[in-house]
Formats: structure tokens, C-alpha cells, sequence
């Protein structure tokens, strides 16, 4: 199958891509899976995903967990929590 | 009606045509959120002078996001119209970031479902603040106070972001 | 600034003044008030239609209770700049009546801010309203509702009007 | 002494003026004595103060209470309660 990726903020910075198209296997049915699977390709993609705490995921524009199933030609979005705040971050960029 | 671009907007031309000819409308509640020149440290408090800033969203997402925040907006109060316009790109201090106008047969309406839609907006609408400082920029943290004013709208516990 | 007037007001160039230039200024609130096509009945809630209504008012003493008003909102939160405006005079249907603005570094503030001056602007400014109904003109009397919405602002038990 | 009494809304309508400078003899010097002694000019007055429940007073432009004092100069004025609401008040005008 075939999922398309994107990624925002610093997850598109750590990942080094702004969006990619995947072709995981056929066991790859979620979105916890799918995440994990993303960061064993490396490059970067697993310091996108370090903190679980700070992953939010959004599978065809909206928000999903990550028990959320993965199917082919999903758009499966990973950004941290949105920022309407002022507080900067320590530690990333 | 919802608008998400890059580019300035007129709160006077927004204002003349909102909520225009229907005088059913006995308040209008407008908030508007613009680009500070000073930010909070995540501890203490303390202030820094911030420069400009970038603000990065997900086209298509952020318009839906923000429909379905109307729409609930809309389920809880009898307003006759909302307007949201979000602005992304890179702003400097002073700039217009958000503008969120309610128009009700009463006050009340008007001013809690504003309060309402920008709260929500704060912690829903998927945008990204990267801050120009003078140690170079920095993405701004999800703010705690951010997810308490959201959190007062919450009627029952629900899951989500 | 507190601008007590019969001529209308133009929201957008109040709002291009307000807080100009001012980059501590995080968030404005703005509350319009228009006449409304109805009214409810004192008892049930049934509707009337509404034509124009006079706005009477206390030359000297709206401006100073105005001002007593703002000087408590300022002492409340922290507010970079307000703006009052209230008409006065003969007003159809559609017609803005009063405008109030805040400014503050911090969105919450400003809202509250807003709705506290608009609440007791309610039930404090000696303004009294006149309707003219297909019945000839009625004075409108106090609202129950006012008096609640201002009161909630009370901190402490208060004699007063 | 002569105090320079004020009139609003129905009040204006029922006292039939809008002001009017009155001396009243020197044993009036609380406004609620300045009411019972208006009262007796008649004239639609006592129509004005018929419930005190409904009588708001400023005197120098200031909200005050019944037993507040009057002195000579003041300008006292007399109005309902305001009405920023929407609610007829049946039976006056």
C-alpha cells in the first residue's frame, strides 16, 4: 500500500521532509505501527517521534489516536501540540 | 464564514459587512490576536524581546478544523454569524494574527461563543509558531494556560488532542 | 477615551487608532451594540417588532460615571488602552449604539475586561431608552437580566443604584 | 437656598419639565426630605416619586442615597433606573 506522510513544525525539521510517500507492508495497520515503522528508515525520523507525549497525528485532515488504522492512500499526518502559546520550547529547533 | 491566509486583513471593511443588514443582531463580539514584542520564559515569567515570527499550518486541515470549531460554536449558542480569518507566513510585532467575530440577538451569545472560538482555536487549529529571537528562532511550546481556557469549554470529558 | 455623541461611529477607523503602535498589545476585544427589530414582552418572551427608539441621557453624569467605570476596569486588569463610545439621540433598527474596546498584553484580560465595562455600562450609565412601537412610545424598563450580568462582577456586597 | 433639580425619562415627562431651581425652606436637607416637599408643589410630581422603588438620584453628579444631604448649589436630579435592557415597563409613558 501506499500512505502519503507529512510533516509540520520541527517534526518536518527533524525528518528532514516536509512529506514523503511510504510503502509499508501489509501488518502495518495502525498508526502507533506505522510510527514505529517510520522510525526504523532513521534519518532523523526517530528524533521526530522521541517523545510520544508530544506526537499528534491527523489521518485524512483530522485529529486520530494512535490505535488509529492505516489504510492505502491515507495522508497520515505527525506534528507536535499546536501553538496558539508563547512558550518557547527548550531543546528543539 | 472562514478564512486562512497569508495576508492582512481590514478590521473595519470586515466589520462593515458582518453581521450587515440583519437586525435581528443586537451585539457583535470581535477579538482580535496580534504579534507581541516581548515572550514569557517557561519557568519564571521573566520577558524577552521577540522579533518576527513564522507561522506554518496544514492547508486544508486548519479550513476544517476551524469549520468544525464554528460549528460546535454554533450548536451551543444562537449567534446569527461568526467570521474567523487566520492569517499564516511571517509576522513582526504588532502585526494582525487572528481576527474572530460573533454576531447574537444578545450579549452573552455574543461574547462567550467569541471567547469560545479562540480558545478553542489556540488549541485545536493546527498552526505552528517559530519564533525569531536573538539567539536564532525557536518553536514556540504548547502553552498550559492554552489548554486551561480550552479545557473550561469542555462539558464532558472527551478525548482528543 | 470615553466619546459620548449623537453621530454614528465608524468601527474601522476607531479600531486603525486603537492600541496603534503599541507592540505590548496581544489582544483587542470589541463589543458593538445595535438596535434590534424586536423586543420581548416583560412576561413571556413573545416578540415585537421594534421601530426606532430614543436614547436619553444625563449630560456631565454619563461621561463621569463612563469614566468611574473605566477607572474600575483598569484597576481590575491589566489594560494597555480602552475605548468607550455611546450614542445618544434617536436610533432605528441596525443602528450601532455603543462600541467598547480593550487592549491587553493577555486575551483573557481583555475579554473579561470588555464585558465588565459593557455590564455595567448596562446598568450604571444614566442612559434611558424610549421605543416607539406600533402602539406610540414606551420607556423600557430596567431588565432583570442586566442587573445579573452586572452583578456578577460585584467582588464584594455594595449599596448603589 | 436654591437647589437646581433635574428631571429624566418619565420623570422629565410627569414633572412636565425637564428643571427647575427651587428654594425650599431651610428644614429640607436631605434628599428624601426634598421629595416629600416636591411632592406638595404638585404639578405631576407625586405622579413622578409614586415608587420609590422605581426613584434613582445623583446629586452633583453622583449616585447617593435617600438620606443624603442637600445644600445650597446642588444640583439634584431625579430619573428610573436605567435601561441599557429591552423590557417595557407596563402602565407608565
Amino acid at each position: 500500500m501506499t500512505v502519503r506522510v507529512l510533516y509540520f513544525a520541527y517534526f518536518r525539521e527533524r525528518a528532514g521532509r516536509a512529506s514523503e510517500d511510504v510503502s509499508p507492508p501489509a501488518d502495518i495497520v495502525t498508526v502507533a505501527r506505522l510510527i514505529d515503522w517510520l522510525k526504523e528508515k532513521g534519518e532523523g525520523r526517530e528524533r521526530a517521534f522521541a517523545d510520544p507525549a508530544l506526537v499528534r497525528v491527523a489521518v485524512n485532515l483530522e485529529y486520530v489516536k494512535m490505535d488509529h488504522p492505516v489504510r492505502p492512500g491515507d495522508e497520515v499526518a505527525f506534528f507536535p501540540p499546536v501553538t496558539g502559546g508563547r512558550r518557547r520550547r527548550d531543546g528543539n529547533a | 464564514m472562514i478564512r486562512v491566509q497569508r495576508e492582512d486583513f481590514d478590521i473595519g471593511a470586515e466589520m462593515a459587512r458582518f453581521g450587515a443588514g440583519n437586525a435581528r443582531v443586537g451585539g457583535v463580539c470581535v477579538f482580535v490576536g496580534l504579534v507581541r514584542d516581548m515572550t514569557e520564559d517557561a519557568g519564571g515569567g521573566r520577558t524577552k524581546p521577540v522579533g518576527a515570527m513564522t507561522l506554518e499550518h496544514y492547508p486544508g486541515m486548519t479550513e476544517s478544523e476551524i469549520a468544525a470549531i464554528e460549528k460546535e460554536a454554533r450548536a451551543r449558542w444562537p449567534l446569527e454569524d461568526v467570521l474567523v480569518i487566520h492569517r499564516h507566513g511571517r509576522l513582526e510585532p504588532g502585526d494582525r494574527i487572528v481576527l474572530v467575530a460573533t454576531a447574537s440577538a444578545h450579549r452573552e451569545a455574543a461574547f462567550e461563543a467569541c471567547h469560545f472560538l479562540i480558545d478553542w482555536l489556540k488549541t485545536k487549529a493546527p498552526f505552528w509558531k517559530r519564533e525569531e529571537t536573538p539567539s536564532g528562532g525557536e518553536w514556540v511550546e504548547a502553552r498550559a494556560t492554552d489548554d486551561r481556557a480550552a479545557a473550561r469549554w469542555t462539558k464532558t470529558p472527551k478525548s482528543g488532542p
